[in-house]
């Protein structure tokens, strides 16, 4: 009989006027890898919060290894063997992978109170190597590291404490497909190393490719424990939205012999390599490639962010795109992918957001029309159904859907003839991921012309016409629609010849 | 709430101990409440060019005694840099209080002129101190000698000690500074008559910074090897020079006597290289007694009397006028002598 | 060689060199061991402040109250000498007002959490003040002998005050390299928030950066009026902080932390020391000086930003 | 609550402490100086805040989209001097200001070139500046100072209308017409939009290169206005003019509740600051205290009313 690793009892969490968690139990076993589900706002991060340490619950009992604790600070829960990898990694940049691992630790340091480094190097590196991070040198810089190896510092940081219990929070979130294969990789390791791991995604496909149990939580409650092969995706989402969910993806009907708006001539810069296709009105056009092919490359270049070779033809003619507002005059328009940074001015209202991109078109004599503005976005507050008291609401008072309705509605406004989107429903929830797609769809209708750039594959596949698939740079295959499926689009993306090779 | 309220009561505090300072920073105050009695009192206002440093530090006690001595209020106050515009502000917000009588050194000698003519349109007398500035509304100028004759007295000094050839540099405080130029212009004007073997090699400005002159002095040494004197335009120079000087005799670097030093400098402070020899002759003139007489001039003027040559000053003595220009005089600081200064 | 080029200091090393030689051009006079040594000597107050402004600008930080400290305990030490207390002591007793300075900005910046740039503005004009109103307005000036030594004192034929600058500048090296202090420092920099979740205390090493910074501006201010033999009040240091900022930056720091070395910072130091210097020695017109000084450190400036281009160059998808 | 207030929640309506602050010094020093509440003691202030009044206007701007300027003085200086010098040269003295008004510009297109272009540190840069600049000073003029402008010239700072100086009108003008700028021109969106997520403005398609170059001019030429209005005020072009008047400015923006990081601030905030700090010289100046309390006081009153509402949250 094996004994639960972490016991968490009648667990509840208020905050001043809201109720976040109520009596929720939670068993944890060794060499397990537990699944957290819920939608936003489920309570899935106040539960983990607690269990890491950053809250403490009002109610309820943590037991770890039988013994009930309490834990002031989140250092005192990596100390006693609970740690958490969040979403947004916590490292230094400036500083080095064993020094990441290792910072502020009284082990490290020697005689005279020296840290020691070289103890520091070679224990970093065999905790490295020991899930699979070889390729890393922990001397180097984490800034010069790539996404996939900061998230194996992390987990390694995590292990340096000796943690039986280890929280991933949307650990794939930051991860190219292919690299989410490797971090699968580390995750089975350490499963087989007795960790037991808590796995908190929205990515129902990892969950049934990685997860032995699952927990959905829904409105501060935990609705049910299950084993994975107990439960199905229809029935997991079920239960987290408590209603039956109707179709994710919109039919979408073929038109065919459209005219083409937009055409790319061998683009080259970096890591793409001369790039070429056209963009037909009214059609989705999905890119995919793992990070890294070049995706993002091209819609930098297109949007005129960086500079490169190749020719741009707009409705025929060639076109010159070196600034972001070149594009935006040329009715370009880019959603990027990180919403945080690129997309929305936080303190800003919904208004001010809305309207940026078109200021100029929205004033006379550079002062701002305020009937027009109001009255516009009224009008797009309305068409996105963005849920806010009033538009002057700050958007930082959103939810992640609502904030990225925002991200696409401003360049709607600017009418553009080409929405590049990208990662347009990263940190959305299944919810509002259906209106996005639905919004998606909806202006495809209208015959805008899209060009649609993520990681996520069933994304990808459920709404593009047609598939370009980038490899290292370059165009290798492209689906019609309706060909592609989630094996074939991984595998023309990681490349045929490549198997087994370094991948 | 709180914290606004907090900040207010800070704020008034802070005022409070403002009042207060001004209460004991000038004895003849009347309790903080200056305009008391106002047909009784005569205030005047000395406005040097900053303050800081020593020798204003020297003038304030002057014109605090004369205060006591009249039996009027002074109010001794400047910017901490000299910096003509924060000094004109200064005069303005005292034109505004209707003091009696504005004693001014200033730091712009045009600059003041728009100044000068908003008081003498509201009947304030204007004595300019120390520095002039000609071609203005001021009634009179209180200073030791002229640019002219300081900066001649200077080049003389050194080249009497140098033998009458070699090279020589000046140290500055500022090079905009003008009584700064026009005592060096005089200077080199006198070498360039009397002594023609003398070289002025070059002019470093120190800023007013102590550590800056001090670095310069050094850098002198380095780049002149065959430096022969130094002149210190201003009271932060001639310390600078003579402690670098005597620094490197010490180290060996340099042979006692090999750079003679002159300059302007209130004797307290170059005192210990007087003694030792390193610097021969210092040219100053009693700050307190200038500042002195100009509070003394502008009573004197704010009561409608005379101001004749060779009037009679009580506590100080006869001095020199002609036309609008009162002279004190300059006192040599030798080795005799330099005990005998109280500043 | 191409590792050499990689050093984070390798732009400064080289731009240094190249004035070097320039200078060594100019005039025969520069590069001789006595205009060395001479460099060395007039900058030594300015390496010890930039140690400190060094790891205020590591945490993200700055300083603008450098100046203001070291004209407090510079005219408080001659105070104390005025008043006939031994040398050591004075120096101790002015250390002490200089870590009491430090503590002040610290609290206010760690404890109260106000923006260190207001904070040290603040205290920039409240210890100037200070320093004045307790000077009386007079110069602090003729120290006795037994002071003069810690400015140009010689223990064992090596300047007194040279050998305290590289005392602690070795030490300080060591400390950021070796202790967890000094990580502390780049950690939280580097990055804040991932600090505290790391359990490190960001107010207190805010608090200690601060206050190490008012005891090396302490023993600075010692070896400030030893040497230049007087203190005036007012206008001790007053361009101290931008010029300190400057080197620290020269040398290879950013502004926004995380990033700098205090061996890049002393030869950011050096460079301004031999900018100044250099053009003395080689007879430029006074009038150009600071407008050739200026000019100086904008071009090292853009010598490290070049740097930075290159550096960042072919690393797209990088996170940071 | 304006329709304004809800369009600019970054603004806020968080001058009250200001407003008070500044009520508590007329009305304290109303009662300890009789001389402080009179009408040409108000225009006196008024007549002295314009140059550093004159800068804080695009300090604002440039502190609020995230940077800081430390080379006005230097800017305020070198105009003031090129345009002595194109004088004396026997150009035209109101060409002689346009020359000024070039030297202004073209030292803010230099910072902006360096800041916005090559994206190099804001603060190192304009150190630097300040720097060579005040060096170039002494450069073309050894630095003498030069006066003789004609009467007309004077006009500017030195004459009144009705009973108000012509500079401090001219100064409320440029407050009230920036002002609008920064509160219903799609600039001051930039502006603000800058300040607070520099990446989202880019990604919106406007250029941040050109609005910080714009900000950087803007500098240089209000720079090179205040030192003409200096000019014209003191009758004099000095190479020393200025020197450390960024302190001043930066003090009124900040205690006007601009977030010295950015992203928050107003011109209004700033124009209170300023009169907060003018009258309390003055009436410090009027009770004759000592410039040194005078430097403590500002010192605490800096750290206790901007500091006391904890801008930033750790």
């Amino acid at each position: 009989m094996r004994h639960p690793v972490l016991k968490m009892e009648g667990i509840s969490k208020e905050f001043p006027g809201v109720k976040a968690l109520s009596d929720v139990s939670f068993e944890l076993y060794p060499g397990e890898v537990h699944a957290l589900m819920g939608e936003n706002g489920a309570g899935k991060s106040t539960l983990m919060k607690i269990l890491s340490g950053v809250y403490s619950p009002t109610q309820g009992t943590i037991r770890l290894k039988g013994k009930e604790v309490t834990f002031g600070n989140p250092l005192d829960a990596q100390r006693q063997g609970v740690s958490i990898i969040h979403q947004e990694f916590n490292l230094f940049s400036n500083l080095t992978a064993a020094e990441n691992i290792f910072i502020d630790r009284p082990e490290m340091v020697g005689r005279f109170r020296r840290i020691q480094w070289s103890k520091m190097y070679d224990e970093a590196q065999r905790l490295v190597d020991s899930i699979g991070g070889g390729e890393i040198d922990v001397r180097q810089e984490v800034r010069h590291l790539g996404v996939h190896s900061q998230q194996v510092i992390e987990i390694a940081k995590a292990l340096s404490f000796q943690a039986d219990v280890l929280i991933m929070d949307e650990p794939s979130a930051a991860l190219p497909e292919n690299e989410v294969k490797k971090m699968f990789d580390v995750v089975n390791r350490l499963r087989a190393q007795g960790v037991a791991i808590v796995y908190v995604s929205h990515r129902m496909k990892e969950i049934f490719e990685i997860a032995d149990k699952v927990t959905v939580l829904r409105d501060g409650a935990k609705i049910d424990t299950r084993g994975i092969e107990e439960v199905t995706e229809q029935s997991l989402i079920q239960m987290m939205v408590g209603k039956e969910v109707g179709q994710l993806y919109p039919v979408r009907e073929q038109k065919h012999d459209q005219e083409v708006v937009l055409k790319a001539e061998q683009l080259s810069l970096d890591s793409a390599h001369n790039v070429s296709f056209e963009l037909r009105k009214g059609e989705i056009l999905g890119l995919f490639g793992v990070p890294g092919s070049g995706t993002h490359t091209i819609a930098e270049r297109l949007f005129g962010l960086r500079r490169g070779t190749g020719e741009i033809i707009i409705h025929g003619t060639a076109v010159k795109i070196n600034s972001p507002s070149q594009a935006k005059a040329k009715k370009i328009a880019y959603v990027p992918p990180d919403r945080h940074r690129q997309g929305i001015i936080k303190p800003m209202s919904i208004r001010q957001n809305l309207s940026i991109p078109m200021l100029p078109q929205l004033s006379k004599y550079t002062v701002l029309d305020e009937a027009r503005i109001k009255e516009m976005s009224k009008e797009y507050m309305e068409k996105l159904r963005i849920k806010a008291p009033s538009d002057g609401q700050s958007v930082d008072f959103l939810s992640g859907g609502n904030q990225q309705k925002v991200v696409i509605g401003k360049w709607l406004a600017a009418n553009p003839d080409i929405l590049i989107l990208e990662e347009p429903t990263r940190g959305v929830d299944v919810g509002a991921k259906a209106e996005i797609y639905n919004i998606i769809h909806q202006l495809a209708q209208e015959g805008l012309s899209i060009l649609l750039i993520s990681s996520e594959m069933p994304e990808v596949i459920g709404l593009s016409d047609r598939i370009l698939v980038l490899y290292k740079g370059t165009i290798v295959h492209e689906f019609a629609h309706g060909e592609a499926d989630q094996e074939q689009l991984l595998q023309r993306a990681s490349h045929p010849l490549s198997e087994g090779g370094c991948l | 709430m709180k914290k606004l309220a907090l900040t207010l009561l800070t704020g008034v505090l802070a005022l409070n101990l403002a009042a207060c300072g001004s209460t004991s920073g000038n004895q003849t105050d009347n309790g903080g409440k200056p305009n008391q009695g106002a047909s009784g009192s005569r205030t005047y206002f000395m406005n040097p060019k900053s303050i800081g440093p020593a020798y204003w530090a020297a003038a304030e006690k002057g014109a605090k005694k004369a205060a006591a001595d009249l039996k009027v209020e002074v109010l001794f106050n400047a910017p901490t840099e000299a910096d003509s515009s924060k000094q004109i502000n200064m005069i303005q917000d005292m034109l505004t209080r209707k003091v009696s009588g504005i004693g001014v050194s200033p730091n712009d000698a045009k600059a003041v002129g728009p100044v000068f003519k908003k008081a003498k349109g509201q009947g304030v007398n204007i004595v300019t101190w120390d520095s002039d500035a000609p071609d203005t509304e001021r009634q009179y100028y209180v200073a030791p000698a002229t640019d002219q004759e300081v900066g001649e007295l200077l080049a003389k000094t050194i080249g009497e000690e140098i033998g009458g050839k070699g090279q020589v540099a000046f140290m500055v405080a500022g090079l905009g500074s003008q009584n700064q130029i026009a005592k060096s212009d005089a200077a080199k004007a006198y070498f360039a008559a009397n002594y023609p073997d003398i070289e002025v090699v070059t002019t470093v400005a120190s800023d007013d910074d102590q550590q800056k002159a001090y670095a310069n002095a050094q850098n002198l040494l380095q780049t002149y090897p065959d430096l022969k004197g130094i002149i210190g335009f201003a009271g932060g120079e001639p310390p600078a020079a003579a402690e670098v000087v005597e620094q490197a005799v010490k180290a060996g670097t340099l042979e006692k006597n090999q750079v003679a030093i002159t300059g302007i400098a209130v004797p307290s402070v170059v005192k210990n290289y007087i003694k030792n020899g390193t610097i021969k002759t210092d040219i100053i003139w009693d700050p307190g007694k200038l500042a002195y007489v100009t509070v003394y001039i502008m009573d004197q003027l704010a009561q409608g009397k005379e101001i004749k040559d060779g009037m009679e000053i009580p506590n100080i003595g006869t001095v020199k006028v002609d036309g609008q220009s009162v002279f004190i005089g300059t006192l040599e600081v030798t080795n005799e002598n330099v005990d005998s200064f109280d500043f | 060689m191409k590792r050499l080029l990689n050093v984070h200091e390798a732009p400064i090393i080289i731009f240094t060199i190249l004035v070097t030689l320039l200078f060594s051009i100019l005039s025969p006079d520069f590069l001789q061991f006595e205009n060395i040594r001479l460099i060395l000597d007039q900058n030594i107050s300015m390496f010890i402040v930039a140690i400190g402004m060094t790891m205020v600008i590591l945490l993200g930080g700055m300083d603008l109250s450098v100046g203001s400290v070291l004209a407090v305990t510079a005219t408080s030490v001659g105070l104390f000498l005025s008043n006939g207390i031994h040398p050591w002591i004075a120096a101790a007793m002015g250390i002490c007002i200089g870590v009491l300075c430090g503590m002040v900005n610290g609290y206010f910046i760690a404890i109260r959490k106000i923006p260190d740039i207001i904070v040290t503005l603040a205290t920039m004009y409240i210890f100037r003040g200070i320093a004045v109103g307790i000077s009386g307005g007079t110069w602090m000036t003729n120290f006795p002998e037994g002071f003069r030594f810690f400015g140009q004192g010689y223990v064992l034929g090596i300047s007194f005050p040279l050998l305290i600058a590289v005392i602690l500048i070795a030490i300080f090296i060591y400390l950021m390299k070796f202790t967890r202090s000094g990580r502390r420092i780049y950690s939280i920099g580097g990055n804040g928030p991932a600090a505290k979740l790391a359990g490190i205390s960001v107010a207190r090493t805010k608090f200690k950066v601060y206050v190490l910074s008012g005891l090396l501006v302490g023993i600075a201010s010692v070896i400030f009026a030893a040497k230049v033999g007087s203190v005036q009040a007012s206008t001790a240091g007053s361009s101290l902080a931008f010029e300190v900022m400057a080197a620290v930056l020269i040398g290879g720091g950013s502004i926004f932390g995380g990033v700098g070395t205090i061996a890049g910072t002393m030869l950011g130091v050096l460079f301004m020391g031999i900018v100044k210097n250099g053009l003395i020695i080689s007879k430029v017109s006074p009038f150009w000086v600071s407008a050739a000084t200026g000019f100086l450190i904008i071009l090292a400036i853009v010598i490290n930003t070049l740097q930075r281009i290159r550096q960042n160059k072919g690393k797209e998808g990088d996170l940071v | 609550m304006s329709a304004w207030a809800s369009r600019f929640p970054l603004k806020g309506n968080k001058l009250i402490v200001q407003m008070l602050l500044l009520l508590v010094i007329i009305v304290l020093f109303s009662f300890l100086s009789p001389y402080f509440l009179t009408v040409t003691n108000f225009m006196n202030v008024l007549n002295q805040m314009v140059e550093v009044g004159l800068i804080a206007i695009p300090m604002t701007m440039i502190i609020i989209s995230g940077a800081m300027d430390l080379s006005v003085g230097s800017i305020l200086a070198f105009s003031a001097v090129c345009m002595g010098v194109a004088y004396e040269r026997g150009i035209d003295i109101w060409i002689s200001m346009i020359i000024g008004l070039l030297a202004g510009l073209l030292c803010g297109a230099v910072n902006g070139y360096l800041i916005a272009r090559h994206r190099m540190q804001a603060i190192v840069v304009t150190i630097g500046m300040l720097v060579m600049l005040r060096g170039l000073v002494y450069v073309i003029n050894q630095g003498r100072p030069i006066s003789g402008f004609p009467d007309a010239f004077y006009f500017m700072g030195q004459q009144y209308i009705g009973f108000i100086p012509v500079n401090a009108i001219f100064l409320v003008v440029m407050f009230l017409l920036a002002s609008f700028v920064m509160k219903k021109t799609r600039f001051s969106t930039y502006v603000y939009g800058i300040g607070n997520n520099e990446e989202v403005v880019r990604y919106s398609g406007i250029s941040v290169v050109r609005i910080r170059f714009i900000l950087f001019m803007l500098s240089g030429l209000f720079s090179a206005l205040a030192g003409i209005f200096l000019v014209s005020r003191l009758a004099s072009a000095e190479a020393t003019s200025g020197t450390n008047i960024e302190l001043d400015v930066i003090t009124a923006t900040l205690i006007g509740g601009t977030h010295i990081f950015g992203g928050r601030g107003s011109l209004s905030g700033t124009f209170v600051g300023l009169l907060i700090i003018v009258f309390l010289r003055n009436g410090l100046n009027l009770l004759g205290v000592s410039v040194l309390y005078q430097a403590v006081i500002l010192g605490a009153l800096l750290l206790l009313a901007v500091g006391n509402k904890k801008f930033n949250g750790e």
